[in-house]
């Protein structure tokens, strides 16, 4: 599938752009909120010296009034991946604390995303396939339920049912506490056996979306005549689910999927909290609650970055599959 | 003649929030082995519905209330599914209208050629691929377009990819639903011209379905009419130009503007469709029927065959016409 | 009294369908709730003058929670920011996004396309990321100002997708019939293309409206709610916070996460009968 | 000499598409010239892609013209303004699709009565008005459908409407776009007798655009035939459907099916294999059985015979 390279520039192009703007935002929004943050942080922190003050400014670049000059020196740090130093966690720079966090919230999320993708289309087919069907319709329900029902909700119910009463999984954390000790195999359970309520509540709770999408993509495609046409033919029913329901059920629900991963690390924010799972969520939450400024923008900017990346690399893996887009 | 498909009061119904719809209506016809039998109406006159029920592609609501569908001393009817299924494509193959979604839009021209075949003989591997490039030059396409999409073909070449795959497993019968509708009409002529071609060269039998009436006198040997769900006339093709019985048939033939002769004012048909939900009573043409008589609207006529063909119209039984009086009544 | 019947009978008819109905039920409980909270709570907001983890009883029916609060009395006092935020930020969410997407749509031209390419720009960072920017940064957090967030970041969705309806229904044959009679740009778009798209505008109110209730629930979890408020999602912030889990409070957990719930059915439930109605009288015309 | 009611002078449309890096320009319809008094009916006929229907609506005014200028009655639309939003009352389309040209969401009383309004040609209530315009296309009793929604009628009545919704606005010229593709036949012949017999009361113009070339004989007083934006063949519509002049109108007669023709004449078709359309000579010269080199190198001009025939063919240079 030899790529059409207009459509491969536009696809870089925009995602440049987006992540331009995302980091002009990042830039711009503390500024525009009045006040300069430096002093109203130092001032706030009641460390009262002039100097603390002084270095604040330094480390936003506001000795200088000129906005652009601020720009400069901010765009001038994020190119040396230098995102300024986080307050909670002095004197460790926001940079080490975003790469520490990240692994674990790219992991839980893309595996969760993943996994709910595919399992959202199995029921989305089965429900279609079998139209006003008790399956369809009790998936129906629930899916409405679930899509109308925020995530740390759900975190909370199975924490509750799962580590809480039943006792299967652990009511939260990441890793075993000595966890160094371990064996490489023991290392990998634990980390396995920890991570599983939060994918499992990530799968549950974006599942709602794909089901309901895919499903009614399936039913457009059944009224269509070379369904018809596959059937008349006599081909088996798998191959007339597959290859001609789903695959053409599948591209539009796949830019859907593009759309809902900002969605999905949304919520993935708040499960962590929940699950006091160390991921760029947590380390949100945590930044909020001490007005760590830095941390934030450094967040904000990791999470929008990772949004736009997983965008571009669904945006080229599309044309692999619908061929009338690579081509035309 | 030997009888290739034999359909007997074949009835079809759907339900609708407005009641049972009696979409086809004890309809009773047959196709000789290797005839090209057509089957016309205007919408909504169930002439694809009565395909759709013969092959069993209906869609609900829709269902078979009725009739017997005999096809090669099968009764499909009673068959349960998994045989039909063998028959389906090896027996009887159908083409669709020419909308762009006849074919799969995300599988290659070759693939969707040649899953007919793997799934009738699942051992034929290699050997279907072949098969694939003579289908595709037995309707005149380049054997490299098996690669292509089918957004990347033309409508008319659309179609006979579709032609060409109603030929993979060399049916008795093919059933053709308006083929050539959506195409312009020098590329439906080089269409037409090739399903009689093949025809011609494989021998099978043909359900030719579409409101061109036209188009149906050149290509058909039979031509039966259909109105409201019922079967209104069979005749031969010279006899339905010479002149047709029923009133219907001369109205629907006279509503077409020749292209030869002198310019003459036409008159169509008045009024519309009827309701097949609560259909006129008697006749259902009776109510747009210049020669609607009283007991038109009270009893449905009986079927009066003979050498000539078929009528539904009371014009044609109790009184027992005489030839004057039944060429009176066609002018 | 006559008056209230009369208005209660035009609003039932307004609500078609069973769902409707049913989704008309939901709604006017929640707006009871919501506007006589305070007659309806057995005691006063943020009263914290009761024994702690009480499970429920008869003068505590939803028990008490950590501070001593009646869950109860908290809820119906909850309801009543929760139902605010919904349903104003759902409508500015409305017409904001069904004008920007209605103008866009029908006048096209690159100054249209590119205020398009913005709109999806914003769409794909994450709208929980952009309100944690803003809300940590603005200085008061009244419910206001958490309103005036959720409804101008949501109106980015709906806008792309009344854009797209209307750019489809721009090239229906209709639309051509109405300029060759010389009808202006602005009456084609309200009155001519306005009422084919009311099923897409329903259909992401409904949405919109779901997501405002969620964004504020998200929004109190993280602390960034109105502090001085009490809302559905602070409710179930402090449940975690207080480790309600480890203290079998369940009456504290559930009731937040039901009442979003139902609250947000209710509204799909009205989605999907005015929808089903807007077809049944359109002769089922594809929508 | 009067000015005549339609006059269009080398039209020209070119549709172009600026991609980021090469400029594709597709010519739609190119040096299309004819004249139109009044009560004459004009049939342009040609396959789909051929350009008839952006010629109509250029007509129209709802795409402007790339090239050439149409003056109504001496006046331009390209240099008059003022003709410009005074057009409606001189020229009306009727669209192919009655099931999508009627607004589902309006009664037929408004769909009717809104031009009316939005002209200026009537004030206050149009209840009235409507009723007869309903009256004058045949659908009686008014009454019966001036509250009604389109979807409640059929497909005949609904183009009926349309026919009463541009009587509304007395135009002078009324442009059909293929209007009867979409009717069942029975249904069709009616439309197009209301058609011929509504130009004659009103004194109209009309120019059928279609495939067809049965109905174009029919209704037509002259026919122009369209191939690939050109106009190929033009003249009085029984001598170009009984003598055809140009390869492509043989090829088009040939092709149409009628069971009244003597089935022994045949004629050799090539077939274009989905061919592109040539850009350089006479765009018809690889379907053509006649073509010549002049055919594939030397573009043609179009050439005037006795009797207000015309056409553009290297045989008749």
């Amino acid at each position: 599938m030899r790529y059409n390279s207009v459509y491969l520039l536009k696809r870089l192009g925009f995602a440049f752009i987006t992540l331009y703007v995302a980091i002009t935002l990042n830039f711009l929004l503390p500024r525009l909120m009045g006040g300069d943050p430096a002093s109203a942080l130092a001032s706030e922190k009641a460390l009262g010296s002039q100097e603390v003050v002084k270095a604040l400014k330094a480390q936003f670049g506001l000795d200088n009034p000129s906005l652009l000059y601020q720009y400069a020196k901010y765009l001038n740090q994020l190119l040396h991946g230098n995102l300024g130093v986080s307050y909670a966690n002095y004197p460790s720079p926001v940079a080490d604390v975003m790469v520490k966090a990240l692994p674990w919230t790219f992991g839980t999320v893309l595996t969760a995303t993943l996994l709910s993708y595919l399992v959202g289309w199995l029921i989305g087919i089965r429900g279609a396939w079998k139209a006003g069907s008790l399956f369809d319709n009790s998936t129906l329900f629930t899916a409405f339920f679930l899509n109308s029902v925020p995530f740390f909700w759900i975190a909370i119910i199975f924490i509750m049912i799962f580590s809480f009463y039943l006792e299967w999984f652990p009511l939260g954390q990441a890793i075993d506490p000595g966890i160094d000790s371990f064996s490489a195999l023991d290392k990998i359970k634990s980390v396995l056996y920890h991570a599983f309520l939060p994918v499992f509540t990530l799968i549950i709770a974006t599942l709602a979306g794909h089901i309901l999408v895919l499903r009614n993509n399936l039913m457009r495609v059944l009224s269509e005549d070379y369904m018809l046409l596959a059937k008349a033919k006599g081909l088996s029913a798998a191959r007339r689910k597959y290859a001609y329901g789903a695959r053409n059920a599948l591209l539009p629900s796949f830019t859907g999927f593009m759309t809902s991963l900002g969605h999905v690390i949304g919520g993935a924010i708040t499960t962590e909290i929940v699950f006091s799972y160390p991921g760029v969520g947590l380390v949100t939450f945590n930044a909020i609650l001490n007005h760590d400024y830095p941390l934030i923008q450094g967040s904000f900017l990791f999470i929008a970055v990772s949004v736009i990346v997983c965008n571009l690399i669904a945006d080229l893996v599309y044309p692999l599959i619908d061929p009338r887009v690579a081509l035309n | 003649m030997s009888k290739l498909l034999q359909v007997q009061n074949l009835s079809i119904e759907y339900a609708s929030p407005r009641g049972v719809v009696k979409a086809v209506d004890n309809v009773s016809f047959s196709i000789g082995k290797g005839e090209i039998f057509g089957l016309a109406g205007e919408s909504g006159c169930g002439k694809s519905t009565t395909a759709f029920g013969i092959c069993r592609l209906l869609r609900p609501p829709a269902r078979l209330a009725g009739g017997s569908v005999v096809l090669d001393g099968i009764e499909l009817t009673e068959l349960p599914d998994e045989q039909f299924d063998k028959l389906r494509w090896s027996k009887m193959s159908i083409v669709l209208q020419s909308a762009m979604n006849n074919l799969n839009p995300v599988l290659k021209i070759r693939s969707q050629l040649m899953d007919a075949i793997v799934a009738h003989e699942p051992d034929a591997g290699k050997e279907a691929a072949k098969r694939a490039e003579q289908l595709m030059r037995l309707v005149d396409l380049p054997a490299d377009r098996l690669d292509s999409y089918p957004h990347e073909l033309s409508g008319g070449m659309r179609q006979r990819v579709v032609i060409a795959m109603a030929m993979a497993m060399k049916p008795s019968l093919v059933i053709m639903d308006e083929p050539t509708t959506a195409l312009d009409v020098v590329v439906q002529n080089g269409i037409i011209r090739k399903i009689l071609e093949l025809q011609e060269q494989f021998g099978f039998s043909i359900l030719f379905i579409t409101h061109d009436l036209p188009l149906m006198l050149e290509m058909c040997d039979r031509i039966g009419i259909m109105y409201a769900g019922r079967l209104v006339e069979i005749a031969s093709r010279q006899e339905m130009k010479s002149g047709p019985r029923h009133p219907y048939t001369q109205g629907l033939l006279h509503s077409f503007p020749p292209l030869y002769g002198p310019k003459r004012r036409l008159e169509g048909i008045p009024g519309h469709p009827p309701d097949l939900i609560r259909p006129p009573g008697g006749c259902r043409f009776h109510p747009r029927c210049a020669r609607a008589m009283t007991q038109c609207s009270s009893r449905e006529p009986a079927v009066l065959a003979d050498e000539r063909g078929q009528v539904a119209c009371h014009l044609y039984n109790e009184e027992g016409l005489s030839v004057e009086q039944a060429s009176a009544a066609r002018e | 009294m006559k008056t209230i019947i009369r208005i209660a009978a035009a609003c039932w008819s307004a609500f078609p369908g069973k769902k409707g109905k049913l989704g008309f039920v939901i709604l006017v409980w929640f707006t009871v709730i919501a506007l006589f909270g305070s007659l309806l709570a057995p005691y006063p907001k943020n009263f914290i003058g009761f024994e702690s983890w009480l499970p429920p009883s008869f003068s505590h029916w939803l028990g008490t929670d950590s501070y001593g609060q009646d869950v109860l009395s908290q809820m119906i006092y909850g309801t009543r920011t929760s139902f605010w935020v919904g349903i104003i930020a759902g409508l500015i969410t409305t017409v904001i996004g069904v004008t920007v997407g209605v103008v866009s749509g029908f006048k096209g031209g690159w100054v249209e396309e590119s205020l398009m390419r913005v709109v999806d720009l914003f769409l794909i960072i994450p709208t929980l990321a952009l309100m944690i920017i803003l809300a940590s940064f603005l200085p008061s957090m009244g419910i206001v100002s958490t309103i005036l967030i959720i409804g101008c970041l949501s109106w980015l969705y709906m806008a792309r997708s009344i854009r797209s309806q209307t750019m489809s229904e721009r090239q229906s044959g209709y639309v051509e019939a109405a300029r060759t009679i010389g009808m202006n740009d602005a009456e084609i778009m309200f009155r001519e293309i306005l009422p084919n798209i009311v099923p897409v505008i329903l259909a992401n109110l409904v949405l919109v409206t779901t997501q405002a209730v969620l964004a504020e629930a998200g929004l109190s979890f993280l602390g960034l709610g109105d502090p001085t408020n009490v809302s559905w999602g602070t409710i179930l912030a402090l449940a975690n916070a207080n480790n309600a889990v480890l203290f079998h409070a369940w009456w504290w957990i559930l009731p937040p996460g039901l009442a979003i719930a139902f609250f947000c059915f209710g509204f799909i439930l009205i989605g999907n009968g005015i929808l089903e109605k807007y077809r049944a009288n359109r002769g089922n015309a594809a929508l | 000499m009067s000015k005549p009611l339609l006059h269009v002078n080398e039209l020209g449309k070119v549709f172009g598409s600026r991609s980021m890096f090469r400029k594709n320009e597709f010519r739609a319809v190119h040096d299309v010239s004819f004249r139109l008094e009044q009560g004459e009916v004009l049939a342009i006929v040609g396959e789909s892609g051929s350009g008839k229907s952006t010629i109509a609506r250029m007509l129209t005014n709802l795409i402007p013209a790339t090239s050439g200028d149409i003056m109504y009655g001496g006046q331009s639309l390209r240099r008059d303004k003022r003709l410009g939003r005074k057009l409606p009352t001189f020229v009306q389309m009727i669209f192919q699709d009655p099931f999508a040209a009627l607004n589902p969401h309006h009664t037929i009383g408004y769909i009717v009565g809104r031009p009316l309004l939005v002209q200026r040609q009537w004030k206050g209530d149009t209840r009235p008005k409507v009723l007869e315009l309903l009256q004058k296309v045949g659908l009686t009793p008014a009454e019966d459908f001036i509250d009604k929604y389109p979807y409640q009628l059929s497909g005949g009545q609904k183009q009926r409407v349309m026919i009463a919704k541009v009587l509304g606005l007395a135009p002078k010229v009324i442009v059909a776009d293929e209007p009867t593709s979409m009717l069942d036949v029975s249904i069709g012949v009616d439309i197009m007798n209301l058609l011929l017999d509504l130009k004659s009361q009103e004194q109209l113009a009309l120019i059928l655009i279609t495939h067809n070339l049965g109905s174009a004989k029919y209704m037509a007083d002259r026919i122009m035939v369209m191939y690939a934006g050109q106009m190929v063949e033009y003249g009085p519509a029984e001598q170009v459907i009984g003598e055809p002049l140009h390869p492509y109108t043989k090829l088009l007669i040939y092709s149409s099916p009628d069971p009244w023709r003597d089935a022994s004449l045949t004629m050799e078709i090539i077939d274009p294999q989905g061919m592109e359309i040539p850009k350089t000579g006479c765009a018809f010269h690889h379907r053509c059985p006649h073509a010549g080199d002049a055919c594939r190198t030397k573009s043609v001009a179009v050439t005037k015979l006795g009797g207000e025939r015309q056409v553009r063919c290297h045989l008749y240079t």
